[in-house]
C-alpha cells in the first residue's frame, strides 16, 4: 500500500490551527528565522534548485519566477486562494488545517524578494476561511513572528477568471476582475503597478519545509523534473472523496484506486478529469500516467490544480461536458470577443447536441472554435475553456455521435 | 444613508477597498443600495458607471435587493452528477418560487453558483456562505427549517 | 492666454481656475485639465461662487461671495509673502513695484480675506502654498473674473500672484483668460476696438496711425472711440445717430435689456447684418443676410493666440454673402474702393500692418496653424509670453490692488447676489445654438440656480416657476434647487431671449478702465409666482 | 534597434515597438478593433493577432513587444481562421441592417468581413442579446445590438473627456456598455461630446443629428476648419452632401487638429444644423413702415450708403458706431475696423469681447 508523503500537510490534523503555539511547537516559524538569516539571492537560488514549480497550474520554477522581479522600492507578495476550479478544495483544507504554514511561506518569499507586504487573495465562497486567516495573522502579529511582513487578507466577489494572475490583481485593486495583457508580467509591472509575485497557496506552503530541508531533499521526491508531493481532491463517483497529498511519481491509477477506494458502487471508470473544469477528460485506458505536469501535458493532459473528478461507466459524457460549457459561459469576463461569444456558443452547441438537436456539422463547428478559443483568447481561462470539448471529442466521439439527430 | 456612508470610510484609507467595502454592504443590507455605489464611487475615486461595473461583475455581489437568506446551490459538474438538478427543484418547490428569485416575504433568495470548494461532498448549498453537505433532495425541508 | 493649451494637459502641475467654468464654456480645456489632474495627479485650485463641475475634482474649492476675487487674490499673495514662498529671484530680477504691491496686501490676511470673501481662511492658505509651491502652476480665467466693474483690478491681482511666484514664461505657468468666443481674441488681434488698429497699435499714437493712413491712404481719427457700452448709453443720449452692428445680438447680450431697446429705438439708422433675424435686427432698418462659418474662408485666432483656417464647405443660403464681401461691396458704394477678390488678399493686407502676424499666410497656416507673435516667415511662432521673465514693458509691474466691493450690493429689497453665466448647451444669445435642434430640445429654457436653503426659506420647490427680478426688470423662469451654490447666491443664464437675463443685469456698473458690465454681480429679488 | 522578420521581410525596429506598430511601419494592414492610438491598450478584440514562430499561442500584435529574431506571419492559415471565426461570433451578436446602418460603407466590422470573405455567421442560431434602443436624448443614438464590446467609448469617455459616464456592465456574454444603473445617458456625468461616436468602430453610436440624411460612406466632402462657438479654437471636419452640411466628424491627426486631436464638445459635434435652418436669412431687408420687405443687394448697399454718407455729413463721423462681431473671422474684423475708421472717419468700433 503506498502511503501519502506529507509536506505542506504536515501539520494537519496534528495541530489545533487556531492556536499559533501548536504551529511553533511543531517547528513553526524557524525556517523563516532561518530564512532571515540567508541573503535573498540565496533563498531564491535554494528555491530554484529545489525545482518547485508553482501548483496553480502553470507549473513555472518558482524561485526562478522569483529571480525576474526587478529592484523597487516597494513590492508585493500575492497568494493565490481564489480556488475556483469545481472539484478543487486543495487550498482550502491547507488554510483550515494549517493556515501558519502559508503565513510563514509568504514571509520567506517576501524576504526573498524584497517585500514587505502580503496579500491574500480569497475567493468569495470562502467567508469562513477569511476569518480564520484573519485570526492566525492576528497571532502571527501578536507573536511577532512576521516581522516587518504585514499580510491582508482581500475576499473575492464570485469570479471564476479571478484565478488569473492579472485578473486577481486588477480585483485586488477594486476593479472588474478582467485579466491584462501579457507582457508585462506581474513580476515587473502587478499590483498597482509594481513588482508583483503571485504563488498560490500550495506553492508558498511548500517554502517552510524546503528552506528547513533543503533544496536537494525536496527535488528528490517524485518526479525529476515536477518534484515534490501534489496535493489533489477527489470527487465525483469516487468512493473516498477526500484530500491527499502525494509525490509527483504517483500514478492516476494509484490515486483513483488505492488513495479513493475505486470507483462507487463497485462500477467501472469511464473517464477522469484532471486538474479542474477546464482539465483534459482522461479515458479509463490512460491512467497509468504519473501526476506531475510534464507526463500529463506529454500525454496531451494537463495537471492544473490537482482536482481529479471521476466519472463512472453510467455517466454521460455529453451532458457533463455541456454542464461545464455552462460553467465557462457564466464565468468569461467578457473582456475578449473569442471567449466572450466562444464560450456562449459553444455552451449553444453543448445544449443543441445534448439534447439530441445536432447534426454532424455542429461537431465540426464545436472544433474549429474550440481550435482558435485555444490560440486566440486573451488569458488561460478562455483557452483552456474548450479543452474538455476538444479532448472529449477526441477520446469519446461515439458519445456525441449517438446524440447526434436523436429527436 | 449616514450608515451606508459610515461602512463604505471604513474602507476609505484601504487602496481598492471597494469590493471590500461592497462586502461590509452586502453582510448589512444583503445587496448594494443604489446610493451606496454613488457614495462608494466618491469616496474611492472612482467614476459612478466604474462603481456599478464593478458591482456588477462579481457573481456574489448584488445591485438588486435580495432576501434575508441567500441559499445558492452548486451546480458545477461534481454537484452535477451527483444530482444538483433534482436537489434544484426540490428547494424551488418548497420555497414556490424558481432560482435567481426571492420569497414574497424576502426570506431567501435561491440563486445558482458555481462551484463553492466543498466537493467532498457534492451536492453542496451554502446559505449566507455556511456550506451543507451531500444534500439530497429529502434533507431540503430539514434545512430549510434551520431557518423558520 | 500667456501660454498655451496644451500644457493644461501636461506641463501644469498646479492649475488655479478662478472665475471660469471651464467643463461647461470651454469644455475641451476642461478636458484637458480634468485628464492632467485625475491622470498625472496635477493639483487643482478652483475659486467660484458656484459649485461647478470641476470643483468636484479640486484640492482646494473655494466658493468666494461674487466680486471678492481681490480680496481672495490679496489673500493668498499675503501667506505666499508671510511664508516666504514667493520666488525672489524672478521678483529681484524681472518685476518692479513688488514693495507698493506688498503694503497693499499685508492686511488681507487670511482671516481677514476670509472675512469678505466667506472662504475658511485655511482654505485660503492651503490653495496658496498649492499655488506657490508647484513647479509649474497655471492660472486660468474667464468672465467670472473679469465681468466686474472691477475686472481690471481682478486681472491685475491675478497678474500680481503669478509674477510673485514667478509663474509665468515658462511652460506649464502663465496668466490664462479663458475666451469665451471663437475669435474673440481675433477681432481684438485685428483692431476691431475703439483704442487701436491691428496688433493693439494705438490710434492715439502718431506712428501708427500714419502708417496705417499711408497704407490705406486717408486720414484717419487720432481720438480713441466709443466701446460698446458706451456707445449704447451714447445712443440712448441721442449722440450716436447711426449704428452697424455686425453678428452681434445687444438685445440679448448686453446688461439692461429695457436700456438697450431704448437706445436702439432712439437711433436714426440701424444696419445689422446676421444670419437670423435676431432680437436686434427685428429694430434695424436695414437687414443683411450674412454667410456662416460653413460658408466662408478666413481665419480665427483662438484664445491661446493661434491662427487657424477657417474653410468654405457649403454655400450660403439664397442671397446671403460673406460679411467681408458685404463691407467691401458697401465701402465701395460710399467712394472707398475694397476691392478683394479672396479673404487671403485681406490677410496679405493684414500682415503687412500687424507685426505679430507678419511672418503668417495663408500656406502657413495649413495644418497647425500659427501662434502670434509670428513676425517673420521663418519664425515659427510663440506658444508661451514672457520666457525667462522678459516683458513687453521690461520688467514686469506690480500693481498695488486694493479690494473695492461690488457696485450694486443686496438691501432689503434686493437681498440676492444675482450671477449670470453660459450653459454648456448653449452659446451666447442663442442665435446658433438655439436654432440647433437637439442644443434647444436638450436645454429648451432658462433656469434660475437658488440654493436648497433659500428654497426653503421661499417655499420654491425644484422645477417651479419663479419671478426673479432687479432694479432694472423681472423674468419668469423654473427654478433649479442646487447644492452647489450659496445661500444668498443665485444664478441665471443669458442665452434665452424669452427669459433674458440681460433684462436684470447692471448696465451702469462698468469697470472703469475696460468699460466692462458688471454681469457677475447684481441684486436681486426672487418671488414665488401665486 | 530590434530586428524581426514578418511575412518573410527582415525588419528593424525600436526597441519598445509593438509587433503592430512595427507591422504598420512597414505597411503590413493589421485589422484591429479595439486598438486606438490616442487610447490605452485593451489587447481584447483579438482581431490583430499573429503568429509568432515557436509560440504555442497566437499574439496580439498590438500589445505584444516585437523582439530579437522574432519571425511572424501575419496572415498564416492559423491567423486567417482565427479572425474569421472572431468575425463570426461578432456578426452574429451585431443586428445586421447595413442598409439603414449610419456607418454603412464606414464600419470595421464590414471591412474585415469584406476583407476575410465571411457573408455569414455559423454561430448565430443561439440568437444574442436583445436591447431595445430606449435613450431618449436627442445626440447620441445607442444601439447596442450593434455593440461588439470594444470598449472605446469607455476608454474615450474616460481618457479623453473624462467624462467617465460608461463602463462595462455584467460580465461574459452578458456584458454590456452601461451608465452607472444602465440608465439614460442624460441622467448621467455624460456631456454628449461623442467621443464615442467618434471612436465606435462599428455602427452601435452615432448621431442622432445626422441619421438619414449623410452617413459618412455617402458624403461628397469633409472640410476641414474652425469651430464657430467657444475660443479654443477646436479643428472639425463639416461633412458635405450636395452643398449641405449634414454632419460633423473629427479629423484626429495632430497635425490636422493642434488643439483638440479631434476632441469636441457636444456644441461642435453637434449644433452645426443651424446652418441649414430655415430661418436663414437669404435676402436684404428693407423696414419700410415697420414692415420688412426683401429688397435687393444694390437697393440695400445704396441705401446704406446714402443713410450712413448723410448721418456723417449732418452730425459728424462720431455719430456713428460699427458693432463687429467674435464670430467674425479676422479678414472681417479687419475690415469692418478699416471700413469704420477709413470710411466712416470715427474709432467707434467695438464687439462684444467684453459680453
Amino acid at each position: 500500500m503506498i502511503k501519502e508523503m506529507r509536506i505542506v500537510l504536515r501539520n494537519a490534523d496534528k495541530i489545533d490551527p487556531q492556536n499559533i503555539s501548536d504551529y511553533i511547537a511543531a517547528g513553526g516559524y524557524k525556517a523563516l528565522e532561518k530564512a532571515r538569516n540567508m541573503k535573498p539571492e540565496d533563498i531564491i537560488s535554494e528555491v530554484k534548485k529545489s525545482n518547485l514549480r508553482g501548483r496553480g497550474g502553470a507549473g513555472f520554477n518558482a524561485g526562478l519566477k522569483w529571480s525576474f522581479v526587478p529592484q523597487s522600492e516597494t513590492k508585493y507578495v500575492v497568494c493565490n486562494l481564489d480556488e475556483g476550479e469545481p472539484g478543487t478544495y486543495k487550498d482550502r483544507t491547507i488554510v483550515e488545517k494549517d493556515p501558519h504554514t502559508l503565513l510563514e511561506g509568504m514571509a520567506i518569499c517576501g524576504h526573498a524578494i524584497g517585500s514587505n507586504k502580503g496579500f491574500i487573495y480569497c475567493r468569495g465562497e470562502y467567508p469562513y476561511i477569511v476569518e480564520h486567516l484573519n485570526h492566525a495573522i492576528a497571532q502571527a502579529k501578536e507573536e511577532g513572528v512576521l516581522g516587518e511582513f504585514d499580510i491582508e487578507v482581500r475576499m473575492g466577489g464570485g469570479a471564476y477568471v479571478c484565478g488569473e494572475e492579472t485578473a486577481l490583481i486588477e480585483s485586488i485593486e477594486g476593479h472588474r476582475g478582467e485579466p491584462r495583457f501579457k507582457p508585462p508580467f506581474p513580476g515587473v509591472e502587478g499590483l498597482w503597478q509594481k513588482p508583483t509575485v503571485v504563488n498560490n497557496v500550495e506553492t508558498l506552503a511548500n517554502l517552510p519545509e524546503i528552506i528547513t530541508r533543503g533544496a536537494e531533499w525536496y527535488s528528490s521526491i517524485g518526479s525529476s523534473t515536477y518534484p515534490g508531493t501534489k496535493v489533489l481532491t477527489l470527487s465525483g463517483d469516487i468512493v473516498n472523496k477526500i484530500c491527499i497529498e502525494v509525490p509527483t511519481d504517483t500514478t492516476i491509477r494509484e490515486v483513483i484506486y488505492e488513495f479513493g477506494g475505486g470507483i462507487r458502487g463497485g462500477k467501472k471508470l469511464k473517464a477522469v478529469q484532471i486538474g479542474g473544469t477546464s482539465g483534459a477528460f482522461i479515458p479509463a485506458s490512460m491512467i497509468d500516467i504519473p501526476i506531475d505536469f510534464d507526463s500529463m501535458r506529454n500525454a496531451g493532459f494537463t495537471l492544473g490544480t490537482g482536482a481529479v473528478f471521476v466519472m463512472d461507466e453510467t455517466r454521460d459524457i455529453v451532458d457533463v461536458v455541456t454542464r461545464i460549457a455552462k460553467f465557462f459561459e457564466h464565468e468569461s469576463c467578457g473582456k475578449c470577443n473569442p471567449c466572450r461569444e466562444g464560450t456562449f456558443r459553444c455552451y449553444e452547441i453543448m445544449k443543441k447536441i445534448n439534447q439530441g438537436r445536432a447534426s454532424s456539422d455542429d461537431l465540426e463547428k464545436l472544433q474549429l472554435l474550440g481550435r482558435v478559443m485555444s490560440k486566440a483568447c486573451l488569458c488561460g481561462l478562455g483557452q483552456a475553456a474548450p479543452g474538455p470539448i476538444l479532448t472529449t471529442l477526441q477520446h469519446f466521439r461515439h458519445e456525441y455521435e449517438r446524440k447526434l439527430f436523436l429527436s | 444613508m449616514a450608515n451606508i456612508k459610515d461602512i463604505i470610510a471604513r474602507f476609505s484609507e484601504k487602496p481598492g477597498g471597494l469590493i471590500e467595502a461592497y462586502h461590509a454592504l452586502q453582510k448589512k443590507y444583503n445587496y448594494i443600495p443604489a446610493e451606496a455605489i454613488k457614495e462608494a464611487a466618491k469616496i474611492f475615486g472612482v467614476s459612478e458607471a466604474q462603481a456599478y461595473g464593478v458591482a456588477t461583475f462579481y457573481s456574489y455581489l448584488s445591485v438588486k435587493p435580495r432576501g434575508k437568506y441567500i441559499i445558492r446551490i452548486c451546480e458545477s459538474a461534481p454537484c452535477h452528477i451527483a444530482g444538483a438538478d433534482e436537489v434544484i427543484k426540490a428547494f424551488e418547490s418548497e420555497l414556490g418560487i424558481k432560482t435567481g428569485e426571492t420569497t414574497p416575504d424576502g426570506k431567501f433568495t435561491f440563486e445558482l453558483t458555481e462551484c463553492v470548494g466543498q466537493c467532498q461532498g457534492s451536492v453542496v448549498v451554502t446559505i449566507n456562505g455556511r456550506p451543507y453537505l451531500d444534500v439530497t433532495p429529502e434533507k431540503v425541508p430539514a434545512i430549510l427549517a434551520e431557518y423558520s | 492666454m500667456t501660454n498655451s493649451i496644451a500644457e493644461l494637459e501636461k506641463d501644469a502641475d498646479c492649475i488655479f481656475l478662478i472665475g471660469t467654468n471651464t467643463t461647461e464654456n470651454h469644455p475641451v480645456i476642461g478636458m484637458k485639465i480634468k485628464k492632467n489632474v485625475l491622470y498625472n495627479k496635477a493639483k487643482l485650485i478652483v475659486a467660484d461662487p458656484r459649485n461647478i463641475d470641476l470643483a468636484d475634482y479640486a484640492d482646494v474649492y473655494m466658493q468666494h461671495k461674487p466680486g471678492t476675487d481681490v480680496a481672495l487674490l490679496n489673500g493668498m499673495m499675503n501667506v505666499i509673502i508671510n511664508e516666504n514662498l514667493m520666488d525672489r529671484e524672478f521678483i529681484e530680477n524681472n518685476t518692479e513695484g513688488y514693495e507698493e504691491m506688498k503694503q497693499v496686501v499685508e492686511k488681507y490676511t487670511p482671516e481677514y480675506a476670509s472675512q469678505i470673501t466667506g472662504v475658511p481662511a485655511e482654505d485660503i492658505i492651503k490653495a496658496a502654498r498649492l499655488y506657490a509651491k508647484a513647479d509649474a502652476a497655471s492660472l486660468c480665467y474667464a468672465m467670472g473674473l473679469t465681468q466686474h466693474s472691477t475686472g481690471t483690478d481682478n486681472v491685475k491681482s491675478c497678474c500680481n500672484l503669478a509674477m510673485l511666484t514667478g509663474n509665468i514664461g515658462r511652460p506649464g505657468t502663465g496668466v490664462n483668460p479663458l475666451r469665451g468666443q471663437n475669435n474673440v481674441q481675433g477681432a481684438c488681434d485685428m483692431g476691431a476696438l475703439p483704442v487701436v488698429f491691428t496688433a493693439y497699435q494705438k490710434v492715439i499714437d502718431e506712428a501708427p496711425r500714419s502708417k496705417f493712413e499711408a497704407a490705406w491712404g486717408v486720414k484717419l481719427p487720432d481720438k480713441n472711440g466709443l466701446t460698446l457700452t458706451a456707445a449704447i448709453n451714447k445712443a440712448h443720449e441721442g449722440e450716436i445717430k447711426a449704428l452697424y452692428v455686425m453678428g452681434e445680438n445687444p438685445m440679448v447680450s448686453d446688461p439692461d435689456l429695457a436700456h438697450v431697446e431704448e437706445a436702439l429705438q432712439n437711433l436714426e439708422f440701424l444696419v445689422v447684418q446676421d444670419i437670423f433675424l435676431t432680437e436686434t435686427a427685428k429694430f434695424a432698418d436695414v437687414v443683411l443676410p450674412a454667410a456662416s462659418f460653413a460658408e466662408k474662408e478666413g481665419t480665427f485666432t483662438n484664445t491661446e493666440r493661434r491662427v487657424q483656417r477657417v474653410r468654405k464647405a457649403v454655400d450660403p443660403p439664397g442671397q446671403a454673402r460673406e460679411d467681408w464681401k458685404i463691407i467691401g461691396d458697401l465701402a465701395s458704394r460710399m467712394g472707398y474702393p475694397m476691392k478683394y477678390s479672396s479673404s487671403e488678399e485681406i490677410f496679405e493686407e493684414i500682415r503687412q500692418l500687424t507685426p505679430s502676424y507678419a511672418g503668417m499666410n495663408y500656406k502657413r497656416l495649413e495644418g497647425r496653424g500659427l501662434v502670434w507673435p509670428c513676425p517673420a516667415e521663418d519664425h515659427p511662432g510663440t506658444p508661451y509670453l514672457h520666457k525667462d521673465g522678459k516683458f513687453t514693458r521690461g520688467k514686469g509691474l506690480f500693481s498695488p490692488v486694493e479690494f473695492i466691493a461690488p457696485a450694486e450690493n443686496p438691501d432689503e429689497e434686493y437681498p440676492l447676489i444675482l450671477t449670470t453665466g453660459r450653459s454648456l448647451y448653449h452659446y451666447h444669445t442663442g442665435t446658433m445654438t438655439r436654432r440647433s435642434a437637439a442644443l434647444d430640445k436638450h436645454v429648451p429654457e432658462n433656469w434660475v440656480e437658488i440654493s436648497p436653503v433659500l428654497a426653503e426659506k421661499l417655499k420654491i420647490a425644484d422645477g417651479e416657476r419663479v419671478k426673479l427680478a432687479t432694479r432694472r426688470g423681472s423674468i419668469e423662469l423654473k427654478a433649479l434647487v442646487t447644492d452647489g451654490i450659496a445661500e444668498n447666491v443665485v444664478f441665471t443664464l443669458f442665452h434665452f431671449a424669452e427669459a433674458a437675463a440681460n433684462t436684470l443685469t447692471n448696465a451702469d456698473a462698468l469697470d472703469p478702465v475696460a468699460g466692462i458690465p458688471e454681469y457677475k454681480v447684481c441684486a436681486a429679488r426672487l418671488e414665488k409666482i401665486i | 534597434m530590434v530586428t524581426l522578420t514578418i511575412n518573410g521581410r527582415e525588419i528593424q525596429v525600436p526597441p519598445g515597438t509593438t509587433i503592430l506598430e512595427a507591422c504598420k511601419m512597414n505597411g503590413i494592414e493589421i485589422p484591429t478593433l479595439c486598438h486606438d492610438e490616442d487610447l490605452r491598450l485593451a489587447g481584447s478584440c483579438r482581431m490583430c493577432i499573429v503568429e509568432a514562430k515557436g509560440r504555442p499561442l497566437l499574439v496580439a500584435s498590438c500589445v505584444t513587444p516585437a523582439e530579437q529574431g522574432m519571425e511572424i506571419e501575419t496572415e498564416s492559415p492559423a491567423v486567417v481562421e482565427a479572425r474569421k471565426v472572431i468575425l463570426e461570433l461578432l456578426l452574429a451578436r451585431h443586428k445586421l441592417e447595413c442598409h439603414t446602418c449610419e456607418k454603412n460603407g464606414d464600419c470595421r466590422l464590414q471591412d474585415y468581413c469584406y476583407k476575410y470573405g465571411v457573408k455569414d455567421s455559423r454561430f448565430a442560431e443561439g440568437g444574442s442579446p436583445k436591447y431595445p434602443i430606449t435613450d431618449p436624448n436627442p445626440f447620441i443614438e445607442r444601439d447596442y445590438e450593434k455593440c461588439i464590446m470594444c470598449t472605446r467609448c469607455v476608454r474615450a469617455c474616460e481618457e479623453i473627456t473624462v467624462a467617465r459616464a460608461i463602463n462595462v456592465q455584467g460580465r461574459g456574454h452578458n456584458a454590456k456598455i452601461a451608465t452607472v444603473f444602465d440608465g439614460n445617458l442624460a441622467d448621467s456625468p455624460c456631456v454628449f461630446c461623442g467621443q464615442c461616436v467618434m471612436v465606435c468602430p462599428v455602427g452601435a453610436l452615432s448621431s442622432k443629428v445626422s441619421a438619414g440624411i449623410g452617413r459618412p460612406s455617402d458624403i461628397d466632402k469633409r472640410v476641414l476648419t474652425t469651430c464657430t462657438y467657444c475660443g479654443t479654437g477646436c479643428t472639425l471636419e463639416l461633412n458635405v452632401k450636395n452643398n449641405r452640411v449634414v454632419g460633423v466628424s473629427s479629423n484626429r491627426d495632430e497635425e490636422w487638429s493642434p488643439v483638440n486631436k479631434g476632441a469636441l464638445c457636444v456644441k461642435g459635434r453637434f449644433g452645426w444644423d443651424f446652418v441649414n435652418s430655415p430661418e436663414r436669412l437669404t435676402a436684404p431687408l428693407i423696414k419700410d413702415n415697420g414692415e420688412f420687405r426683401e429688397a435687393s443687394w444694390d437697393e440695400a448697399l445704396d441705401y446704406i450708403a446714402e443713410k450712413l454718407a448723410n448721418i456723417k455729413t449732418a452730425y459728424g463721423p462720431d455719430a456713428f458706431a460699427f458693432f463687429s462681431s467674435a464670430r467674425a473671422t479676422n479678414e472681417e474684423n479687419y475690415l469692418a475696423q478699416k471700413f469704420t475708421r477709413a470710411v466712416m472717419g470715427t474709432n467707434n468700433i467695438d464687439h462684444c469681447a467684453r459680453l
